[in-house]
């Protein structure tokens, strides 16, 4: 990790500033991302918490420029080691994905290439961004699959992914990830499409596996108790944009948004975190679709506490003096 | 494997006994060779005598069992046109075909292939929809338009190409096969009639090919190799190619076997005396048993090209386990 | 059989009804469907299929022809100039008479002969479009005829596997033995023996389809029981299975889609090859009967006089069944590009 | 003496070497057979010019030339007398006597396809080694015709049993045989290289006799190339020299070109209809038959669909046969076959039938189908169904229609086959009328026929044909639409038209290429 050019200590590892991802119409520009900036330290985990639609899958793609066409990066910047990618080429986006880079994707049984065995998937990687032997890389792939507590690698090496548990396959794709020591690892949902007993042995091995690397992890899912359980901090997104971002004990503990209460309201009590009053709360409504966002706080639709400014105004992430933490509220103080 | 290949074995043989069973009892259907055979001014006495003579009016389960009987000896009848074993008619007519349709495979994997994976990384550009466009206009026109249009302009304005036959062969094996591949004349005779029968096949390939690749490339694992950093041309080419094979070898293999049996109006205008031709003139002549053990050749032709294409299956996607399977 | 023979003559008038009665509601419904179901149509215009098909010129393009050639074609029986299968219409005086406005015409029977007359003296543009009539019944019917028995069959051999799949693979390569023209040549003859000499004419476009729907459908069975077997051994069929949905619904509803893009790539060209069959078969002497050519066999007769100066017969026939098969395809491209659910993710 | 020997052969080689000329032919099919009495066909005629030699052939003119036969003489009524060449070998080296003469009618009256023409034959006698006797049971007016089909084969090569110990003259048509595989006549080519269905490949003989023949094609390449389209293709791109026979479509096109030479001639295939009076009660009252003949326009059919290449016919032989009659021109007048439709109490028309061939006759399928467009115009609705050749005899042995097509050419090249055949009365026993599918009958025809073929006096046998001819023109027996022309095309510098004749058997033995 120390042959990339060495990044000045001082700048953060990832620094994404008002991002604006936008898909052109027929009709209208529709606008999946907007004004999302974050912050994130090399070594620290971000949680970005939110429904499905929310952006932030969006968002995570955005910072490997994987955006599905048409979508583009409208405005905004991603400085990842104090380097701008949002004006970077396809080729010069290559030796950055997957090397320091690392994705892993929602569901390891659409991520894993079916045809082709998982050595191949992972050598191939290797190889793409270092000049090793095939030998090498072999070694080098058994030697992460064995860290992913794989029994037996060398001979898994030449099985087809289908010949593998979901949470195994799992396992193979977060060994992908950290073969090349990358300083980033964007995990998209990955444990969404697990059992909640394999989910949580996966969630082990990313916090283990990073801490001991020392790598930085954007972790994105829908599911705020996987996040109070890796991360240092949490950004909460609605419609596209953060509604509240903050160290993640703050703001699980002393939600300030509505839309985080509610959140946390519909976690079932089985968590140290206290919110829930015996039976599930649910937030009412849906979430709107990027068609037709109400004007003002997209969220005021739905808002238990609504005044007459959210439906005129956006409300700006402010400090919110008891907590520490941001959030994007005209009733925050 | 052994098994596999062994219950396909005897699967060809049932495939084979029900085709000549069928063909068998609808041969009558063809046309009646004793009239081939014979004059017009020849009485119907001698005609009918002929078909005594060559058993053709016992009942036809009598007929065919004689056939049976014979056939497990390895002797599928006489030819009544080419007064010779139809087996022995049918392989020395084989090679002219294989090689025809083994350089049309060859132009259309060539061809297909590329354009496929072009048009479908570029659906919208210029040149993927010409691509698409002029390869329709191969299907869209009768074979025999094409290649006597080809035969008009290379052979007779321009004088390039010859228009008919083989040209020069080599006998390769003993004499068993001639080859046209090895002798500048039999190359230059190849090029007409391969390139008419790559015309017709080509437009289905180059769209199975793009549509398979579009799909592909909507995968997760397509998004992901690009999110590991692989260079563009492992990901078409090992990634999403490998996974659009599928039916473009289901399809390519029918088509194969379609092709070597029944290529009849490729090989009729040029002359290309091959199985083809050779089944046209069956059916013209009314050559009952040579088709019959056509049939039953043709039969066993598509199970080992269809067994070959199971296998190759299991090859290029694991999760397809048909060679496995009890 | 008296019956069967009732059925089977009366089966293209009753495709040609249907294919004028469908075009018809097609236009009523882009005409009216905007005042009338306003709702309807106001989701039908926000769909994805019309707003990509709204940005795609040649789409468009495509549909305007085919839908100019639909109407065309089923309406021959109005807008023709001559009925040209009508046997006592032939003028063999006429015969190859040259395009109006060649030297040789006759521009004062317009609109009969604008574009020539054939080389037995049939009105070439009124050929052209009843022709294309029969042409595309053929091709289109035969395509479906072909598709559903190949669905079928393939769908059970790769769900059910074991045996079945044996039987039914084994069955079609005993199929693909008999070639096209071997098929066509025993159907023929069964039916001829069945109704008689006399009733060939009118017989013929159903035999036709059922000759090239039987001939070709292992293409079909053999492309969907590929994907099938590749498709069973994933979770979603396997989940399907163990929630105790019946047998034919998992095979309908959750492996059939799945299969679709080269079933629909097989079956755009298809119709192309399906028209060219029935012209080889007409070259090959099994085709339409001789007074009621369809495009191709008119391409085919046309041919021979191509040298001989008289290019009009297959030229026109010829550019006309290339623009007919060039807009069903390029029309099939776009709508598989579209419409696939697993292309179309949305966003 | 073996070396001046070679000298000489060597010195009498080098001016055909000079020469060496290659013709590269092609037909639309190569002969079935190597042995010349395995079929009676036209490809098998013209190979058996090739490589045998017949005691007398026709000329050009319709003459007798001799060829094996020097001179011939009718000695009584029953015997007719042909001297031989002498010094005439075969391919083998054998020479050729007398025995071979009568070895080949033994043969030729044990063939399935050529017993019936040499059934009033019953022996040929050798007189000496160069003279034969040629007897007949019945006086028979056309020994020499017969006499062109009688190829001499040697005898010798062909006793005896071959390697799989089957007799090396037996007439095989399904199976291996020694003579389908071989072959040696006299005639002016060997055979090198036969690949059936591909190509067959002769060179011309050394010895052959007629030194006084101007031919000088050392080598005949002959590819079959059944499809016309192909076949003109190979012509105008060099690929062959000479083909036939050429698709009427093309003439305008191969008359163009300026280094290809077209002939075509008028043949002695006619074609008809016949309307079978037996299915179709209609078809029995001479009136309608008369009204089809009036109304089928087969000026117009040969004009637009042959393109003048074929001759509308009136009657079944064409003008040089013996029964030909000038006055008995093609009939075509619209009014009057209306008139005679309402005479004959069919002024609505009626529906009916008809088959016809469609890769048989020159354009069959669409003669067949204009003329459904014509009968339209009397009211006659015909529905026309069309079968390949190799289907359409049994069905029309099998009568399953009104009105059938057939085309006829005599292998006798003689008036009465044409009638013997179409329009006697048919008999089972007999064979005559045996492709009579309109069950005409007439006595006076049949008696008339049977006269005929005992009558060796050619002027009042002609009569008797001639009087045939117009008995079944008057009662419309049958509806004539017109005879094919024959056609060959060649490249210029092959001098083709010297070595063309009416039967379509082109002397390639003759042929001069510059």
């Amino acid at each position: 990790m120390t042959s990339m050019t060495p990044p000045s200590a001082a700048a953060p590892l990832l620094e994404v500033q008002h991002l604006e991802v936008s898909f052109p119409t027929k009709t209208k520009t529709l606008v999946a991302v907007r004004d999302v900036s974050f912050t994130l330290h090399r070594g620290e985990r971000l949680g970005l918490v939110g429904e499905s639609g929310a952006g932030k899958s969006i968002t995570g793609f955005s910072i490997l420029k994987l955006i599905s066409r048409p979508g583009r990066i409208s405005n905004g910047s991603i400085l990842f080691e104090g380097r701008d990618l949002v004006p970077l080429s396809e080729q010069e986006m290559r030796p950055l994905r997957g090397d320091r880079i690392s994705m892993i994707f929602q569901d390891p049984m659409m991520t894993l290439n079916p045809v082709l065995t998982i050595g191949t998937q992972m050598i191939e990687t290797l190889l793409a961004h270092r000049r090793l032997s095939r030998r090498e890389a072999r070694d080098q792939a058994i030697e992460t699959l064995r860290a992913v507590h794989i029994p037996s690698p060398e001979k898994r090496m030449d099985q087809y992914p289908h010949q593998f548990s979901g949470g195994m396959r799992q396992r193979i794709v977060i060994a992908i990830a950290l073969l090349t020591r990358p300083s980033l690892i964007i995990a998209d949902e990955p444990t969404t499409a697990l059992d909640v007993t394999i989910q949580a042995e996966i969630l082990d091995l990313l916090l283990e596996l990073a801490e001991h690397e020392g790598m930085g992890l954007l972790l994105i899912t829908h599911d705020l108790a996987v996040v109070s359980q890796v991360t240092d901090r949490v950004a909460v997104m609605y419609a596209g944009r953060i509604v509240e971002i903050g160290p993640t004990e703050q703001v699980v503990h002393a939600p300030q948004h509505p839309y985080t209460q509610g959140l946390l309201a519909a976690l079932p009590q089985t968590h140290a975190g206290e919110p829930g009053t015996g039976r599930l709360a649910q937030i009412h409504g849906i979430m709107p679709s990027l068609y037709n966002t109400p004007p003002g706080c997209a969220f005021h639709p739905r808002c238990p506490v609504r005044i007459h400014a959210c439906s005129e105004t956006v409300p700006a992430l402010r400090p919110c003096s008891q907590t520490g933490t941001l959030a994007a509220c005209h009733l925050v103080e | 494997m052994i098994a596999f290949l062994i219950r396909r074995l005897l699967q060809a043989c049932i495939v084979m006994g029900v085709i000549s069973l069928i063909g068998f009892s609808l041969r009558h259907t063809v046309g009646d060779p004793v009239r081939e055979m014979y004059g017009m001014s020849v009485s119907a006495e001698v005609r009918a005598e002929a078909r005594e003579r060559l058993g053709l009016n016992d009942p036809i389960i009598v007929q065919y069992f004689r056939f049976l009987k014979n056939a497990v000896q390895g002797d599928l009848g006489n030819s009544l046109f080419y007064q010779k074993p139809a087996l022995e008619v049918i392989l020395s007519k084989a090679p002219a075909t294989l090689e025809l349709v083994f350089t049309s495979a060859l132009l259309i994997t060539l061809l297909s292939v590329p354009c496929g994976i072009y048009s479908a990384i570029h659906p919208r550009r210029l040149l993927s929809r010409i691509i698409l466009g002029v390869s329709t206009v191969g299907v869209s026109v009768p074979v025999f338009f094409t290649a006597l249009m080809c035969i008009s302009l290379f052979s007779i304005t321009l004088g390039w190409l010859p228009s008919f036959g083989r040209g020069e062969l080599t006998p390769l094996f003993g004499g068993a096969w001639e080859t046209g591949f090895l002798t500048w004349s039999g190359i230059k005779h190849l090029i007409m009639p391969s390139f008419a029968l790559t015309s017709i096949m080509l437009p289905l390939f180059i769209r199975l090919v793009r549509a398979e690749m579009m799909e592909v490339l909507q995968m997760d694992y397509v998004k992901y190799a690009r999110a590991k950093g692989l260079s563009e041309r492992r990901i078409y080419w090992v990634h999403a190619f490998r996974n659009t094979l599928l039916p473009v070898i289901t399809v390519g293999g029918v088509q194969l076997g379609i092709l070597i049996a029944f290529t009849i109006l490729t090989e009729t205008v040029f002359n290309w005396k091959g199985l083809g031709g050779m089944f046209k003139e069956a059916v013209d002549r009314g050559d009952t048993s040579l088709l019959v053990a056509y049939m039953v050749v043709v039969g066993a032709l598509f199970v080992v090209v269809n067994t070959v294409v199971d296998v190759i299956y299991g090859m290029v996607n694991p999760m397809v386990r048909v060679v496995g399977r009890k | 059989m008296e019956t069967l023979f009732f059925i089977l003559s009366w089966t293209q008038p009753t495709i040609n009804a249907l294919a004028i009665a469908a075009l018809s509601l097609f236009f009523l419904w882009m005409l009216g469907g905007r005042f009338l179901m306003p709702a309807a149509w106001g989701r039908f215009a926000d769909s994805h299929l019309v707003y990509s098909f709204r940005r795609d010129a040649v789409a468009k393009g495509s549909l305007g022809i085919l839908l100019v050639l639909l109407v065309a074609s089923f309406a021959c029986p109005w807008i023709a100039p001559t009925n040209p299968y009508d046997p006592a219409s032939l003028d063999l005086m006429m015969a190859q008479t040259p395009p109006a406005w060649m030297e040789g015409g006759e521009p004062d029977q317009l609109p009969a002969f604008v574009l020539g007359a054939d080389d037995q003296g049939r009105d070439l543009l009124s050929t052209m479009l009843y022709g294309m009539r029969v042409s595309l019944v053929i091709g289109i019917g035969a395509v479906l005829l072909q598709a559903v028995l190949g669905i079928a069959i393939g769908l059970t051999a790769g769900y059910l596997g074991k045996r079945v799949e044996m039987l039914l693979m084994r069955l079609a390569d005993v199929q693909l033995s008999f070639s096209t023209l071997l098929v066509a040549i025993f159907i023929g003859a069964m039916f001829r023996t069945a109704f008689g000499v006399a009733s060939y004419e009118r017989l013929a476009v159903p035999i036709l389809i059922c000759i090239i729907g039987l001939a070709e459908w292992p293409q079909y069975a053999r492309t969907v029981r590929a994907s099938v077997l590749a498709e069973k051994k994933k979770e979603y069929v396997e989940a399907a299975r163990v929630v105790g949905l019946p047998a034919w619904r998992i095979m309908l509803r959750h492996i059939l889609p799945n299969t679709l893009s080269p079933v629909l790539v097989i079956s755009t060209v298809q119709v192309a090859n399906a028209m060219m069959t029935e012209a080889g078969l007409s070259f090959l002497g099994f085709g339409m009967p001789v007074t009621q050519p369809s495009l191709g066999s008119l391409i085919n007769t046309g041919f021979e006089y191509l040298l001989s100066g008289s290019w009009w017969i297959t030229i026109f026939p010829g550019a006309l069944l290339v623009v007919l098969i060039l807009s069903i395809n390029l029309l099939g491209d776009f709508c598989r590009d579209v419409m696939n659910p697993r292309l179309y993710k949305g966003m | 003496m073996k070396r001046l020997l070679f000298v000489l052969v060597f010195c009498l080689m080098l001016p055909t070497m000079a020469h060496a000329k290659t013709l590269k032919l092609a037909m639309d099919a190569d002969p079935e057979s190597l042995d010349p009495h395995v079929q009676l066909s036209g490809g098998m005629l013209q190979y058996s010019h090739m490589v045998f030699d017949p005691l007398v052939r026709f000329t050009k003119e319709g003459g007798f030339e001799p060829r094996l036969a020097e001179k011939w003489e009718i000695i009584d009524p029953l015997t007719t007398r042909f001297y031989l060449r002498k010094g005439v070998k075969f391919h083998t080296g054998n020479d050729f006597t007398a025995k071979d003469v009568a070895w080949t009618l033994d043969r030729l009256k044990k063939s399935d396809d050529f017993k019936g023409l040499f059934e009033p034959f019953t022996v040929a006698e050798a007189v000496d080694d160069h003279t034969v006797d040629l007897k007949t049971s019945k006086p028979y007016a056309l020994v020499l015709a017969m006499a062109t089909y009688l190829f001499p084969m040697d005898s010798a090569f062909y006793t005896g049993t071959d390697d799989q110990g089957k007799p090396k003259d037996a007439i095989v048509k399904t199976d291996h045989s020694f003579a389908n595989k071989n072959a040696s006549g006299t005639g002016p080519f060997k055979l090198v290289k036969r690949e059936h269905g591909v190509v067959l490949e002769l060179d011309r003989f050394a010895d052959y006799w007629d030194k006084t023949s101007p031919g000088n094609v050392s080598k005949i390449v002959f590819t079959p190339i059944p499809e016309n389209a192909a076949r003109v293709a190979a012509l105008l791109s060099g690929g062959v020299d000479w083909i036939q026979p050429v698709p009427p479509q093309d003439y305008p096109r191969l008359e163009k070109e300026k280094n290809i030479q077209l002939v075509t001639m008028p043949g002695t295939r006619i074609i008809t209809f016949q309307l079978n009076q037996k299915r179709k009660p209609e078809f029995a009252d001479p009136k309608v038959r008369l009204a089809i003949d009036y109304a089928i326009d087969s000026v117009t059919m040969v004009e637009k669909l042959l393109k003048g290449a074929a001759t509308p016919a009136g009657q079944q032989g064409p003008e040089g046969m013996a029964g030909f009659d000038p006055a008995l021109t093609p009939r075509q007048d619209l009014e009057k076959a209306k008139a005679l439709m309402k005479e004959a109490g069919h002024e609505k028309g009626f529906e009916t039938t008809m088959i016809c061939t469609n890769n048989r006759y020159v354009n069959d399928e669409k003669i067949c189908e204009a003329t459904v467009g014509m009968l339209a115009k009397i009211g006659i609705k015909v529905a026309l169904t069309t079968y390949p050749k190799a289907q359409y005899w049994d069905h029309f042995d099998a009568q399953i229609a009104d009105i059938q097509l057939i085309g006829w050419h005599p292998d006798t090249e003689d008036s009465a086959n044409y009638s013997e055949y179409l329009l006697m009365c048919p008999n089972k026993d007999t064979g005559f009328g045996q492709y009579n599918s309109g069950n005409y009958c007439n006595k006076e025809l049949d008696d008339l026929l049977m006269q005929a073929a005992v009558e060796t006096d050619q002027a009042k046998r002609s009569e008797m044909l001639r009087k045939v001819e117009r008995i079944a023109y008057e009662d419309g027996a049958y509806v004539p639409l017109h005879w094919q022309n024959l056609s060959w095309a060649a490249r210029k510098g092959v001098h083709l038209e010297p070595i063309v004749n009416i039967m379509d058997f082109p002397y390639f033995g003759d042929l001069v290429i510059d």
